[in-house]
């Protein structure tokens, strides 16, 4: 038990990360309601970017913007890669933020698509329907 | 790094998650959701990510919510989980 | 069903979990993450790129090809929902249009009644259709300019603060979809038509693309700014600067318009009449 | 100047407090949106007054505009905050919200 | 211009899905030719950067300027060069014959149709080309999110297939690219070779395993290999015709691509071969994968689902196949990624041209084709053949070299169950066949539109797909038999030089 | 060793006919016209072959390396010659017949019907001419997908069970037994090239080498042996010129003839003998024999009648190359030739009779020797060739084998061999008897000659002529055999 | 000075907690939207009291107005599906 | 002072604004007032004083002051007006914010009280106002959500108020002093 303990204090974001992980792929799953499916779909790609988030999280460390330095190349003398965050899982989860919302266009307009022709958002009528056509 | 804020902020994220999933209305949840993004964008400012937070700023608290009140608003409310 | 998931989520999770004892611990400056790449990044930028959001360089010039593919996502999001949802024909069913003539209001019903309804019923109609909301209108009215100004200052300082093309494009996008909430989706639609919208969204991506092939004609690798310093007469660290600035006004457009087309399909079912 | 600061972030706390408690004590939708519009536009007023205050120490240009960026949310809180309190009680009578009535006398609640 | 063929691959057609874009909104009428002009530019030059492959070896190239583990490069061997050029010829080809059908259904929508169908195409080639795990993240996602409109757009159920993919398609790309986090965490870097060379030392770390795992699942939902394919048959059953032909015989056949790559590039085969203690494992579901693929095929009534049952089973092949552990199990698999493409190719594209004469094709609709459409028919069985595995057509081969790994690993379930595919494919073939060829085409029902059958002797009126589709399925099924004959040489110079020494 | 194209352009010269035909369909004669050329070319390349085998030498081509060690390659030796000379020489003859008997019945469809028959016999020819078991593969499923059409032509309900059958027995046991088979056989050699000594020697165990044998014995399928036999008998629906050039002479003869190449090619007779396989495989055969021979006799329907003929005759062929002596061998492949025409004979007498008269049973053909004598005749003629009596072809080729029992010294077998001749003649010859000795059945027949079409009858009389002067002159088909087995018995 | 700030921001975040629970629990939507407008005006003050724990402000006022002003966006969204929706059913 | 227009008026010029088919000359108007404004508002917000930045930010604000100018100012500016509000409206301010402050400890009392349900009475409040221009309704009505215990819950172009109030006390205040106040500012006394 004692052991744990310190890997419980030093790696909490992760524990986190899985958390979130497994409840938006549980809803992705489990839930019925496709709003529902991607609310959770939503939730477990934020967990993703919480994920890398974390890896470039740096003690000690200032967010990846150079102070001091308008100047060309001549103001920030010397740049200290410790003083600075990690700047690349940053830039990767721009981009998986921005895959995120526009899954998430496509999938409202695929749900929209769907209601369009059932009239309802739960998969169990919506399979029940196509079942019985 | 601010470790108090991010776990206390951590944590309301989970609930927050797990709320979004819960409410019994789609219009609830899409609700929750923004609330849920509000949080993970501070949550990337504490850990000094500032462009992801103002990304998840600008996009998870503001466009996606919209989105959803949007798709909501032209389907249905109505859910059973 | 939930059995299942619950297994599987129990699985991945506990695969997740047991790989975690492996990792460095949590914001260890000296993980292997932080030690193999980026400290070049931090210490270069400054230096090869001369902007110093390291994140914005590293987004724009360092991996500038994620960033012209994640524009072309959005993009191509724009161009789903479009394809998805947009309609022409008109709504099913006879319908009819009514103007309230004490605030203008358009009453659109769609069972048309046997007989003209009396100037009361419209009073009626008027109070639970699309309000006439003085407040929210003219508080919109206000903000909107400055919110604009605002996304041009985020798109226009990626370099030096938090920002760029992609948060000032939302923000940019937000102050349509503003426009449109405050007053009606139609009204909005004649400042910005729908062609303008696609149009606008292709050129964003074009914008990026063109950058990165004009390098390439210029006889440096695709995407390689520095090849633009002949043609911009500067040297090759401020032509950086400059691609870069430009690229992050291509992936403003290219959002803005993604985004308000997306939310005008969405909000009116691909009709483009009635929205939120 | 950091005692007063102190003091207005402290002052602005118990607003923000306040208005959070005021959300969860208050018994209907309606009077619930007097404490969520009205205590966190001054508790956000006052927090981000002494902020901006507080980072006017060395006094700069640049820290100065920083100050006046603070005040510009300040503003725009201002405008938007009533606004959406508005809308959102717009929203509530339209949408047909039941509003709690004060009991007659004698009945507790 | 020789050295700016791996980017030109890329950014011709990116630059065409812009300008049919536009198009589509100012003139409709230039939206073909545009998307013909990028994706054909594209083709020319995967051609060229495969001929330069063969010739001077792998190419890579620096987009931005930028040293590989810094910036993102493309890698190019063998291997990806072929595939390149398999998927812009293919996609091509799809292209012209996607013409009429287009024009047919969505009218009003060719410019978004046009620019989504270059931007997947797109994405595949970046996907192919490029050596960045990450950059592959997001090429993955433009493609997929394209594939799920155009298969949206299908009418009935296809919305509803296309949002269950979208769900399935989306863990598996945040698996894999969680797995590249993973990677990430434990080395530092994203690009595939300096992975490569970093990740020796760590071998047998947990991490790593569990990051090969959630890698490789992410990619296997994305294939639809075999427990994880429940999305596939829906999606391409339901997708309108020319997305069917596009997606199924290339979108899966790039996923195994990456799978291949990410086995022996990233992780090499050392590690896959010594750490991972699944091997087994997987050959064993990729049998149940073709097992189960070609009995649900037969549960089917409808040509385009039973096809997309097919689907699921080549990848079984194909997984299988790289598993098995040695060369000639992993050249095998790379063989069919081959021949699989272009005969799922052929044989959806013949789906295409019946769907667009009959507007259907579930089985009743097949009746009788054999005289209405001989030359679309003589088409699909030609795809069918090379599916069943009869010689000349590319698909022996592959087997030959699928079922000569299995024997060399000793794998008698893989050997079995390929052989019982085969036999079921022929099933399942001749089953439509027999409609097509003994049943009188409904000229009393009502999409027939064909009357007058007459029972023996006379013309039934032969109603032909338009030559738009069919010469580019005469060239899918030519190119079977081509594929077939220049086995050898593809072989010999293509595949065996991209197998890791490290393959028993 | 020649290099040469001419085993190619043998193989596609039917095969460049098909666009021909094709383009032709409007203007039936110039398609037909289309398909004899092809058929004369064709002969006149396998014949200009002729010289050189004999010669003692072989033709080959190289068409495409595939496989390293498996190319995709012709070989012309006197065995694949003796098989093309017979098929295609019998082309011309069932071509004739097959424009007698489709516009005799006014059939449907022809321009497909000639399309895959000349594709069929491409593929053939391939066979035949295969240098290595993988080109011989390629070709057979070639043939079997060819033949689908032609055996389902009539598209109504029975032709689609027999097509199901026959491609499930055809198809189903290339691929489960034959291909697998195949694969092992390479992966343990490294090479598919047929050799006379055989190229699995000292590379499998004997266990496996008895499996793979009967893999390949009940993989090729349309060899016929029980218990693969019963496409055969269903497929008898097709239109006669198919069931008499394919089921007496292309499909089946294809399936004999991969047996042998994998007997002599694949195992060499000093492995089969070492093994004691060759003895084996020569029981299963002998009992196809006298089972078929037995199951023949109480068959009614004539086509059907002939179908179990064939079943026990193409075992001859296999019993002959199992013995694995000169004789028996030579007699195995020299019935490949002699049974086939006359095997053909009676199948387009079958087909006359048909055409003339519309009956399909033997009972309904009581006094048919009336009505057509000429065509009774050629019957006769083929029933004693298959019979295997003098003076026609088919004693030979049965002296021979029986000759070989001698040599393996086995008496049992030349047993079996005299006893299914008794039982050939059994089923044949009251056919005959009651054509010509009892009394017409139907009123019009007693009226005199009436043959139908002469394109129906006089290939037969052809074909019944060939057999009775191979009987006098059996050169060349003798001495190539003779030649085959020479080599492989290291002359 | 850094200390108070921390502690200001974890009494922010208690704060929040309250909000959230009428965010979770509001027995309407509309209640819902109530809190969780609530916790976006503590989040603005929140991310500028971050920036001054990272000495480094000037960076997080941006994103705390452009925070404030997609809040405003979404609050109105929501506001805008209820006046036309009305809140309960459908 | 002209005669105010009528709600139908005011609807069908907002609809011109919002569509912008606004005539050019107000728009150039527009332009004049809307542009310092915003270039006003890009130096706060940019700090950076270098060329380039400025130049953006006169291409910006330029922009911004085309394309969404006319949105600031529906109706043409008016000089004298507009000048008179620049002074008279921050004088407002402190006032409304003093109000505010007071509001807020009212309400706080409300919220702590441990017998609050006794205390309040929530309650509609229906008046009329006198103010005319839009500006000044609009003023007026957040002023109200903002202060003493009310929001405003619906304004009608012609003054309609329609105002929630938490209690007795709040309620009865209205319209009280503040509308005055915001009429002398917007100049409609």
């Amino acid at each position: 038990m004692e052991e744990y303990i310190p890997l419980l204090l030093t790696k909490y974001n992760y524990w986190v990360y899985i958390t979130l992980m497994m409840i938006g792929l549980w809803a992705m799953i489990a839930k019925n309601n496709l709003v529902k499916k991607i609310v959770g779909m939503n939730i477990f790609q934020t967990a993703i970017i919480l994920f890398y988030v974390s890896i470039g999280a740096k003690y000690g460390g200032t967010i990846p913007i150079i102070q001091h330095g308008p100047g060309h190349g001549h103001g920030a003398a010397q740049i200290k890669a410790l003083a600075y965050i990690n700047p690349l899982p940053h830039v990767l989860m721009l981009t998986a933020i921005v895959v995120s919302v526009a899954t998430l266009g496509v999938a409202l307009a695929l749900v929209i698509k769907i209601h369009r022709r059932h009239r309802t958002l739960e998969e169990d009528e919506i399979l029940e329907q196509l079942r019985e056509s | 790094m601010i470790w108090q804020i991010d776990l206390a902020v951590l944590l309301l994220v989970v609930i927050c998650a797990v709320g979004a999933l819960a409410v019994k209305d789609l219009m609830g949840a899409a609700i929750l959701f923004g609330a849920y993004s509000f949080l993970m964008c501070i949550l990337w400012a504490v850990m000094g990510a500032v462009d992801v937070a103002f990304t998840e700023a600008s996009v998870g608290a503001g466009v996606s919510t919209v989105f959803f009140v949007a798709a909501v608003f032209r389907t249905s409310r109505r859910t059973k989980d | 069903m939930k059995a299942l998931a619950l297994a599987i989520v129990v699985l991945v999770g506990g695969l997740l979990v047991s790989a975690t004892v492996d990792f460095p611990d949590w914001a260890d400056p000296n993980s292997p993450a932080s030690r193999h790449v980026s400290p070049r990044y931090i210490e270069k930028t400054m230096e090869e790129t001369s902007v110093p959001n390291i994140v914005t360089a590293v987004l724009a010039d360092y991996r500038g090809y994620d960033t012209m593919f994640e524009t072309a996502v959005v993009f191509t999001a724009g161009v789903a929902c479009f394809l998805l949802l947009r309609r022409r024909e008109p709504r099913p069913g006879p319908s009819r249009v009514y103007r309230h003539r004490a605030t203008g209001v358009i009453v659109e019903m769609n069972r048309v009644p046997d007989k003209e309804p009396s100037p009361d019923v419209f009073k009626r109609i008027d109070d639970d259709w699309t309000p006439h909301d003085l407040i929210v209108m003219n508080v919109c009215r206000l903000l909107i300019p400055f919110i604009q100004l605002f996304a041009l200052y985020v798109i226009a300082h990626g370099h030096h603060s938090p920002g760029g093309g992609f948060q000032g494009g939302v923000i940019l996008g937000a102050s349509v979809i503003l426009m449109a909430l405050s007053w009606d989706l139609r009204t909005a639609m004649l400042r910005m038509k729908e062609t303008a919208t696609g149009l606008m969204s292709a050129m964003g991506v074009f914008i990026y693309a063109g950058v990165g092939a004009l390098a390439l004609a210029l006889g440096g690798n695709f995407l390689d700014y520095a090849a633009l310093s002949p043609l911009l007469r500067v040297d090759p660290v401020a032509a950086r600067s400059l691609g870069i600035f430009f690229v992050e006004v291509g992936v403003g457009l290219a959002v803005m318009a993604t985004m308000v087309l997306i939310y005008k399909n969405l909000a009116s079912e691909g009709r483009l009449d009635q929205g939120l | 100047m950091n005692l007063v600061v102190i003091i207005i972030l402290g002052l602005g706390l118990v607003f923000f407090a306040g208005g959070a408690v005021g959300i969860l004590r208050f018994p209907d939708f309606y009077s619930r949106l007097h404490p969520a519009g009205k205590m966190d536009t001054l508790g956000s007023f006052l927090m981000l007054g002494a902020l901006a205050l507080y980072h006017l120490h060395p006094f700069t240009l640049d820290n100065v505009l920083v100050a006046i960026k603070i005040m510009l949310i300040v503003v725009f809180y201002f405008l938007a905050s009533p606004t959406a309190t508005h809308a959102i009680v717009d929203a509530g009578i339209r949408a047909g919200q039941s509003a709690w009535q004060k009991p007659k006398q004698g009945a507790g609640s | 211009m020789s050295e700016q063929y791996p980017a030109l691959i890329v950014i011709t057609p990116l630059l065409a899905a812009l300008l049919v874009s536009a198009a589509g909104w100012l003139r409709p009428r230039l939206c073909f030719p545009l998307a013909l002009a990028g994706l054909g530019a594209a083709a020319a030059a995967a051609t060229g950067l495969l001929v330069q492959v063969l010739a001077t070896g792998p190419v890579t190239y620096r987009l931005g300027g930028w040293e590989p583990p810094w910036g993102i490069a493309y890698y190019v061997d063998n291997l990806n060069a072929v595939v390149a050029a398999l998927v812009a010829w293919v996609a091509l080809f799809n292209l012209v014959a996607s013409y009429r059908a287009v024009m047919t259904d969505y009218p009003e929508k060719i410019g978004p149709y046009y620019t989504l169908y270059v931007l997947a195409v797109t994405g595949m080639l970046g996907m192919v080309v490029t050596g960045d795990a990450f950059n592959l993240y997001v090429l993955l996602e433009i493609t997929s999110l394209t594939g799920y409109a155009l298969i949206g757009l299908g009418g009935g159920r296809a919305p509803l297939a296309s949002l269950n993919y979208l769900f399935l398609g989306t863990i598996g790309a945040s698996f894999y690219l969680l797995g590249v986090g993973y990677l990430y965490i434990v080395t530092g870097s994203l690009n595939m070779a300096d992975l490569a060379k970093l990740l020796t030392p760590l071998y047998g770390s947990l991490a790593l395993l569990a990051a090969f795992a959630i890698t490789l699942v992410g990619l296997w939902m994305k294939m639809a290999f075999f427990p994880l394919h429940a999305w596939l048959p829906n999606a391409y059953g339901f997708a309108p015709a020319p997305t069917a032909s596009l997606l199924a015989p290339l979108m899966t056949k790039v996923m195994v691509y990456v799978m291949i790559r990410i086995m022996i590039s990233v992780f090499t085969v050392e590690f896959v071969l010594q750490e991972v203690l699944v091997g087994q494992l997987v050959v064993w579901l990729a049998v149940a994968a073709m097992v189960a693929g070609a009995l649900f095929a037969l549960g089917q009534r409808d040509l385009k689902r039973m096809l997309a049952y097919i689907v699921v089973a080549e990848v079984g092949y194909m997984v299988g196949g790289a598993w098995l552990g040695n060369r000639l199990g992993m050249t095998g698999a790379v063989l069919h990624l081959i021949n699989d493409a272009v005969m799922t190719f052929c044989v959806f594209l013949a789906a295409g041209c019946i769907y667009q004469k009959t507007r259907g094709t579930s089985f009743e609709d097949l009746r009788g084709l054999f005289k209405k459409m001989p030359w679309t028919m003589a088409a699909l069985a030609a795809g069918a053949m090379a599916i069943i595995g009869v010689p000349p057509t590319g698909g022996f081969f592959s087997k030959w070299y699928l079922i000569r790994g299995g024997l060399e690993a000793g794998h008698w379930g893989f050997v079995g169950a390929l052989l019982f595919s085969s036999l079921i494919n022929v099933v399942l073939f001749f089953r439509v066949f027999e409609i097509a060829f003994f049943e009188p085409s409904g000229g009393d029902d009502s999409h027939g539109g064909h009357g007058g059958h007459e029972e023996h002797g006379g013309a039934v009126a032969l109603a032909e797909a338009p030559l738009s589709m069919l010469l580019p399925l005469m060239a899918a099924a030519l190119g079977l038999i081509a594929l077939g004959l220049a086995t050898g040489p593809l072989v010999q110079k293509l595949i065996l030089p991209i197998i890791p020494a490290g393959l028993g | 060793m020649l290099h040469s194209i001419t085993p190619l352009l043998a193989v596609l010269a039917s095969l460049a006919a098909v666009p021909f035909i094709i383009l032709l369909k409007g203007r039936p004669n110039a398609r037909e016209a289309v398909t004899f050329i092809a058929a004369g070319i064709k002969l006149i390349l396998v014949a200009s072959l002729l010289p050189a085998v004999l010669a003692g030498g072989e033709v080959e081509f190289t068409l495409a390396k595939v496989l390293p060690g498996a190319p995709l390659a012709l070989r012309v030796d006197a065995f694949g010659l003796l098989f093309a000379l017979v098929s295609s020489s019998l082309w011309i003859v069932t071509s004739a017949y097959s424009i007698g008997y489709m516009r005799g019945l006014d059939e449907h469809s022809q321009t497909r019907y000639f399309c895959f028959f000349a594709v069929a016999l491409s593929a053939t020819i391939g066979v035949a001419f295969s240098a290595n078991l993988f080109t011989m593969y390629l070709f057979y499923e070639m043939l079997s997908l060819a033949t689908y059409p032609l055996v389902t032509h009539h598209q109504d309900a029975e032709a689609r069970s027999s097509g199901r059958k026959y491609l499930f027995y055809i198809m189903g046991a290339s691929i489960a037994l034959a291909l697998p088979a195949m694969i092992i056989t390479y992966q343990q050699t490294g090479t598919l090239a047929f050799s006379p000594t055989g190229i699995l020697a000292g590379k499998v165990s004997p266990v496996m080498a008895g499996v793979l044998l009967f893999m390949f014995v009940f993989g090729f399928a349309k060899a016929g042996i029980i218990p693969v036999h019963s496409w055969l008998p269903a497929a008898m629906v097709a239109p006669t010129p198919v069931s008499a050039l394919l089921h007496a002479v292309a499909v089946v003869k294809v399936g004999v003839f991969s047996i042998l190449r994998i007997i002599t090619g694949i195992y060499g007779v000093d492995l089969l003998k070492g093994l004691d396989l060759g003895m084996a495989v020569a029981w299963v055969a002998a009992f196809t024999i006298i089972v078929a021979s037995l199951i023949a006799l109480s068959q009614d329907g004539l086509k059907r009648r002939l179908a179990f003929s064939t079943i026990g005759q193409l075992s001859y062929i296999v019993l002959g190359l199992a013995l694995l002596s000169p004789k028996g061998m030579t007699g195995g492949a020299l019935h490949i030739a002699m049974h086939a025409f006359g095997k053909i004979t009676l199948f387009m007498c079958a087909g006359a009779i048909f055409v003339a008269t519309g009956k399909k049973n033997i009972s309904q053909m009581t006094g048919i020797g009336k009505r057509m004598p000429w065509t009774m005749a050629a019957f006769l003629v083929g029933s004693l060739s298959v019979i295997g009596l003098p003076p026609t072809g088919g004693f030979i080729s049965k002296w021979y084998l029986a000759l070989g029992c001698l040599q393996a010294g086995s008496v049992a077998l030349l047993v079996v061999l005299l006893v299914s001749s008794l039982l050939n003649a059994a089923y044949f010859l009251p056919i005959v008897y009651r054509a010509y000795f009892k009394p017409p059945v139907e009123a019009a027949w007693a009226e005199g000659r009436n043959e139908g079409p002469a394109a129906a009858w006089v290939p037969p009389l052809v074909t019944a002529a060939c057999s009775l002067v191979l009987f006098f002159y059996p050169q060349p088909f003798l001495r190539l055999a003779q030649m085959a087995v020479a080599q492989l018995f290291g002359g | 000075m850094d200390k108070i700030f921390l502690y200001a921001s974890l009494i922010l975040c208690l704060i929040m907690v309250l909000s959230l629970y009428r965010a979770l629990f509001g027995p309407s939507v509309l209640d819902r939207l109530i809190g969780v407008n609530a916790i976006g005006s503590k989040t603005t003050v929140l991310l500028v009291l971050v920036g001054l724990l990272f000495h480094r402000v000037d960076m997080f006022v941006d994103i705390a107005l452009a925070y404030a002003l997609l809040n405003f966006v979404a609050v109105l969204a929501a506001a805008r599906y209820f006046q036309k929706r009305g809140g309960l059913g459908r | 002072m002209q005669k105010p227009p009528t709600p139908q008026e005011r609807y069908q010029a907002e609809a011109q604004v919002i569509s912008g088919q606004i005539r050019p000359v107000k728009r150039f108007y527009a332009f004049l007032f809307v542009f310092p404004t915003l270039m006003a508002l890009w130096v706060v917000l940019s700090g950076r004083f270098d060329a380039f930045h400025l130049i953006l930010g006169v291409i910006s604000c330029a922009l911004v002051s085309f394309l969404s100018g006319d949105l600031l100012f529906p109706h043409a500016p008016h000089p004298r007006q507009t000048f008179r509000l620049w002074w008279r409206f921050p004088l407002y301010v402190p006032w409304l914010l003093y109000q505010i402050f007071l509001a807020n400890l009212h309400l706080l009392y409300l919220t702590f009280h441990p017998r609050m349900l006794q205390l309040i009475d929530p309650h509609m409040v229906r008046f009329r106002s006198t103010l005319k221009s839009e500006m000044a309704l609009l003023t007026f009505a957040n002023s109200i959500t903002l202060t003493p215990g009310t929001i405003t819950v619906r304004v009608s172009p012609d003054g309609d108020f329609v105002v929630h109030a938490i209690d007795r006390f709040s309620g009865e205040a209205l319209p009280g002093e503040m509308e005055k106040r915001v009429a002398r500012t917007f100049g409609e006394d």
